[in-house]
C-alpha cells in the first residue's frame, strides 16, 4: 500500500511511544509552536551545555507525523553538537522539501529517515517539520541567552 | 421529485476522473467549495470566448453584451433570495463581503445610522467561521465597542437562555451563522432577529453553509444582511455575494475606493454613486459572475427543496452509519432537527490529520482540523476534527466507502 | 522577432465573432481589458474539471493539486516581476490591490513604519486612475495627512520641476502610475523613486498599464509595491497582484480578515500568518489565479520585449495616421519618447460618445469618456476623450479602420 | 445604416440647434445633473406657476443624444401642466426602458419620439435620460418650494 511509505513502522512507534514527551523542569529556551492551518501545537523546551545539546523535552497534540517526528528528533539531537545539530536539521529540511527526489542519508539521520516519504505529500510537511521549526527557534534563543550569561 | 446523484454527477466533470492510482473520488469536502457543473464552466469560458469587455464602460457591442451578461446574473441572484437586483453587491468572496460590512461600518461618521463608538456592542457566536469573526474584532477595537457572544453548548447548539443579557439596547450590530460549517447546526435566527431588531441592532447572517442547500429567502427571514461564496454554491472561485437592505445599502459608506464607483472626483475629494455600484469599484470579476449566474439556475432547475430533501436523507444515513463506530464521536447534533449536512467527528486517539489522510488513500476528500473555527474546536474540547460535507452529487455508495474505510483506519492505526 | 498579429489572433477565440451585422471586430479597447488567449480559458476550465478543491485546506489529493496549481502561478507571477513568490499577494484586482495598501497604512499602529499622522504627507499625480487617487484621499482624510500631487502639463508629461517641494522630508507614501491610462505616458520613474528614498517614503507603482505591454522587473526599477490585473494582461477577469518587498509585506498589518490568514485565534483575538498568506483570507480565486499563470506564459513566450516593439511601431503608425485626420488633436504625448499604446484624442466639436457609437456600429471597440481619471480629462481641458488602446493582437489594418470610420463619422455627424 | 435608427434627423437638429440653451436669470429650482460614467453634465432652470410648467433652460455638456434630448425635453413640456408632464416623463422613461419592444405614443412624446432608437442601444439610456432626471428632480424641488411660499 502506498500509503506505508509514508506511515512506516518507526513512525507508528515514536507516534505510539514518544520518546522524551515530558517538559523538564529546567531548560535554557521554551517555546510554543503552532500549526495554523491544522491546530497542531508544540511546546518544547531545550538545555545547550558548552556547545552541545544536552537535554531536549518536549509535550503537544498533533497527528502521528509530527509527533513522531518530534520523538525523533529528541533522541537523534540530545548529546550533539550544537553544530552537528543543525547540519543535521538541514539535512533533514532539505529532504522533506525534496518531493521525493532525494532519499535522504540514513548515517546522518537515522531513524528520521523514515519521514522521507512525507515529502510526496505536500500538505503533511509541516507537520513534519513542526518540532524541527521548534528546536531551531529554542536554539537561537539558548544560545543569545548563554552569550548574555 | 426526488434527486438522483448518479444523474446529477454526469453533470460534474471531475467525476470522470480518479484519485490516487486509480480510485473513484468520493468528494465529501463541499463544505470546503463545491465541484462544479459544466453549466458553470461552459458560462466562464463563454463569457471570455463570445463576450469579453470592460462592462459599464464602454459604448461598443462587446461591452454592452458583457453588461447585459453581468446584469442578467445580477438579476437570478436577487431572484435566488427573493430580493432586488439593486440590492445585490458583487464581491469576491464572503470574506470580502464580511470584511467590506464590517470597514464600511467602521467608516461610518458620527451621524451615520451604522457609526460605532465605545459603550455600543457587537453579538456574534462561538461558532462562527473566522470570516464573520476577526472582522468584528477588529472593528471592535477600532470603534472601541465590546465584542459579545453566544455560547455554544455540548450538543453544538447556540445556548440563547440569556439571549436579553448578550443582545442589549447597546448591540448594533448581531452577525451570525446560519448553518456552522464544522458541527452542521442550523441556527434558530427568528428568536436572534426579532431581538436584534427590539433593540434596533443590524442583523448580518453569513449564509455561507445554508444558501447552497436549502432555499433561503431574505424577505421571510427578516435579516438586514446577508452574505454567501459562489465557490460553495456550485458556481466559480472568486466572487461572493452581499445582498443587502436597500435603505442599509444607501447609507452604509463605501468600501473599496476607485472606477465606476464614483458620483464625481476631483483631485481632493469623490462622490458615491448609489448602491451597488457604489460597493463594486474597478472592473468586475465578470466571467466569475456569470458562472454564478448559470449556478444558481442549475441549482434552481435542480431544486432547491430537492437538495435539501437529499441531504437530510444522506446525513440520517450517514449519522445512523456512524453510530455504529466504536470510539467514533460525532461533533455537533446527532439528531436532524435544525441540521445540515456538515458533519463532524472524532476517531479515538486516531488524530483528524491521520485519518484524513488514510480516507485520501482509498479516494475519499475530507476536511480535517479546526475549518477556520478555532475558538469552536477549543470549546467543543478537540484539537481538531474530521469533517465530511454533503452535497447533492453525493449518495449512499459515498457514505458506504467512508465508513469501511474509516473502519479500516482504526485497524490501520491501531 | 517580430510578432504577427495575425498568427497571434489565432489564439484568442473572440475573434473569431463578428460585431453589428457581420462586421469584423476591430478591438481597440485593451486599456479597458484585454481580450483571452484559449491557454487561459482553458486553464481555468481545466483547473475545475480536473483539480478543484479548496488550497491550503486539505490533506486529500485535490487540494494538494489545488494548492500546486495556484503557488505554482505564485512562482510564474515571481519569475515575470523578478521577485520572490513570497512577495506576491493575490487579490482580486489592482483596485484591492491598491486598496489594500492604503487600508493596511491606515490601521498601522504608532510605532510601525507605516504609522500616518497629522504632518505627514501622501503624494500622487495628477493623472491618477481614481484606484490609485480615491483610496489616498480617503487615507489621508482618515489620517490628517496631507495629499499632494505633481501636475500635468498640456503635453501630457508629469510636471517634475518642483519635486523637492511636492515629495517633502514628510512624504511618508508616494503613489504613481507607470503608464497613464489616457495619455499613454509612460513616467520617468527613476528620479521619482530616488527622490521617495531619499525621504524615507516608500514607492507604490500603479503598473495596470505597463505590466501587460512591455518588460517590468521590480528589482531595476527599486521600487517598494506594485500592483497590476490580470484581466489586463490577457488573464482572467477576478484577479490581480500586490508585489510588495519582504521586509515592507512582513511589516504591514493585514487588510481583509477570516479563514487561512491567522496564526491563532481567539474570541477576542487574532495573530497573523507570514505574508503572503497574512494578506490572502478566505478561500482564494483559484481557477483566477491559476489562468493569471497561463496568460504570463503566454505572454512570455510572445516575449515583452517583441510585444513592446510591436505597439510602439503600431503606435507610432497611428499617430502618423492620427495626425493627418482634420481637427483630430491628441490628447497626450504625440511624440514615441517614453510613451505607450494609450491613445486618446478629441474631434472637433464631435463628442467622444457619438463617435464611439459611429465607430462601434463599423465593428470597431474603443472606449469614451473620462477612463476613470476625472481630475486628468478636466486639466487636459476635454470633458471626455475618445481613446484607442493597442495590444499585440492589433495590426495596421485595425488602424486603417479605425481611421477610414473617423473620417466617415466626421461626415455623419458634420 | 443601422445607426440611422439612433441618430434621426431630428436628433442631429436638436443637437447643432439646442432649444432653450441659455439659463434663465429667474427660476424656481435650479439643479446640477452628471453623468458619471462619461462625464456629462447638466444646469437645468425650472419655473412653474399655478401648476403649470412655464419655463425650462439649460446648460451643459454631452453627446448630441443628451443635448437633443434635453432640448426636446424643453420644446415638449413648456406650456403643460406639471400632471400632464409628468405622464409624458413617464411615458419617455417607460419608452427608453423598454429594449425596442414598444414603439412609443406619438401624440404625447411628439419630437421625444426620435428618440424611441436609444432604447436599443444600453450605454445610451442614461444619456437620452440626463435631462429628464434633471427635470424631474428641479420639479420637486420647485413644488416643494412653492409649498413653503
Ligand atoms: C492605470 C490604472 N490603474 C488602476 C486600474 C484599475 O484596475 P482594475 O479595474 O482592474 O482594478 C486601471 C484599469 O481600469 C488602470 O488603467
Ligand atoms: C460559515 C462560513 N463563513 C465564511 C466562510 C468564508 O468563505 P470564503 O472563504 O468563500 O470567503 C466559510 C467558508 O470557508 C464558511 O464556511
Amino acid at each position: 500500500m502506498e500509503l506505508d511509505n509514508l506511515y512506516q513502522e518507526v513512525i507508528l512507534d515514536h507516534y505510539k511511544r514518544p520518546q522524551n514527551k515530558k517538559l523538564a523542569a529546567t531548560f535554557d529556551a521554551q517555546v510554543h509552536h503552532v500549526n495554523p492551518s491544522c491546530g497542531d501545537e508544540i511546546d518544547l523546551n531545550l538545555t545547550i551545555k558548552d556547545q552541545i545539546v544536552t537535554n531536549i523535552t518536549w509535550d503537544g497534540v498533533g497527528c502521528s507525523i509530527s509527533q513522531a517526528s518530534v520523538s525523533i528528533l529528541t533522541d537523534l539531537l540530545v548529546g550533539k553538537s550544537i553544530v552537528e545539530a543543525y547540519s543535521i536539521y538541514d539535512n533533514f529540511v532539505a529532504l522533506m522539501q525534496s518531493k521525493g527526489s532525494i532519499v535522504g542519508d540514513e548515517s546522518v539521520l537515522e531513524d528520521a529517515i523514515a519521514l522521507a516519504g512525507v515529502s510526496k505529500y505536500p500538505a503533511r510537511i509541516k507537520c513534519a517539520l513542526l518540532g524541527w521549526m521548534a528546536f531551531k527557534d529554542a536554539s537561537v534563543q539558548a544560545q543569545a541567552k548563554s552569550k548574555l550569561d | 421529485m426526488t434527486l438522483d446523484p448518479s444523474v446529477i454527477r454526469k453533470d460534474f466533470p471531475i467525476f470522470d476522473r480518479v484519485i490516487r492510482d486509480g480510485q473513484k473520488l468520493v468528494y465529501l469536502d463541499s463544505g470546503a467549495t463545491s465541484q462544479k457543473p459544466n453549466a458553470v464552466i461552459d458560462a466562464e469560458s463563454d463569457f471570455y470566448r463570445n463576450h469579453n469587455a470592460a462592462a459599464h464602460r464602454g459604448a461598443h457591442q462587446l461591452a454592452e453584451e458583457a453588461t447585459e451578461a453581468i446584469e442578467g446574473s445580477r438579476e437570478i441572484v436577487a431572484k435566488f433570495l427573493g430580493a432586488e437586483s439593486e440590492d445585490i453587491v458583487f464581491t469576491k468572496s464572503s470574506t470580502e463581503a464580511l470584511n467590506l460590512i464590517a470597514y464600511s461600518i467602521g467608516s461610518a461618521p458620527s451621524g451615520n445610522r451604522f457609526h460605532l463608538q465605545p459603550g455600543d456592542e457587537i453579538v456574534v457566536t462561538e461558532m462562527e467561521h473566522h470570516a464573520n469573526l476577526i472582522p468584528w474584532q477588529q472593528l471592535a477595537k477600532r470603534t472601541g465597542a465590546a465584542l459579545k457572544w453566544f455560547e455554544v453548548d455540548q450538543a453544538g447548539r447556540l445556548d440563547l437562555s440569556d439571549i436579553k443579557k448578550v443582545i442589549t439596547e447597546r448591540t448594533k450590530v448581531v452577525a451570525v451563522t446560519h448553518q456552522s460549517n464544522v458541527l452542521g447546526t442550523i441556527n434558530p435566527l427568528t428568536e436572534i432577529v426579532k431581538r436584534a431588531h427590539e433593540v434596533g441592532a443590524v442583523f448580518i447572517l453569513d449564509a455561507c453553509q445554508s444558501v447552497p442547500h436549502m432555499p433561503v429567502n431574505v424577505k421571510d427571514l427578516d435579516i438586514d444582511f446577508l452574505v454567501f461564496s459562489a465557490h460553495k454554491t456550485v458556481g466559480p472561485t472568486g466572487v461572493g455575494v452581499l445582498w443587502g437592505r436597500s435603505e442599509l445599502l444607501s447609507d452604509l459608506p463605501p468600501f473599496l475606493y476607485g472606477g465606476s464607483m464614483i458620483e464625481t472626483v476631483t483631485m481632493t475629494d469623490a462622490t458615491w454613486a448609489p448602491a451597488p455600484r457604489k460597493f463594486e469599484a474597478g472592473v468586475p470579476n465578470m466571467a466569475q459572475i456569470v458562472g454564478l449566474g448559470a449556478a444558481l439556475n442549475y441549482l434552481s432547475n435542480v431544486g432547491m427543496e430537492n437538495i435539501h430533501k437529499h441531504e437530510v436523507a444522506l446525513t440520517k444515513y450517514t449519522l445512523d452509519k456512524m453510530q455504529e463506530i466504536d470510539q467514533l464521536r460525532i461533533v455537533g447534533p446527532t439528531d436532524l432537527h435544525l441540521r445540515g449536512s456538515a458533519i463532524s467527528f472524532t476517531l479515538g486517539e486516531i488524530h483528524p490529520h491521520d485519518l484524513g489522510q488514510y480516507l485520501d488513500s482509498a479516494g475519499i476528500a475530507v476536511r480535517t482540523g479546526h475549518h477556520c473555527a478555532w475558538p469552536l474546536t477549543r470549546k467543543m474540547g478537540v484539537p481538531a476534527t474530521t469533517r465530511a460535507s454533503l452535497y447533492l452529487y453525493n449518495d449512499e455508495a459515498d457514505i458506504d466507502s467512508l465508513i469501511a474505510a474509516t473502519k479500516d483506519a482504526q485497524k490501520y492505526f491501531a
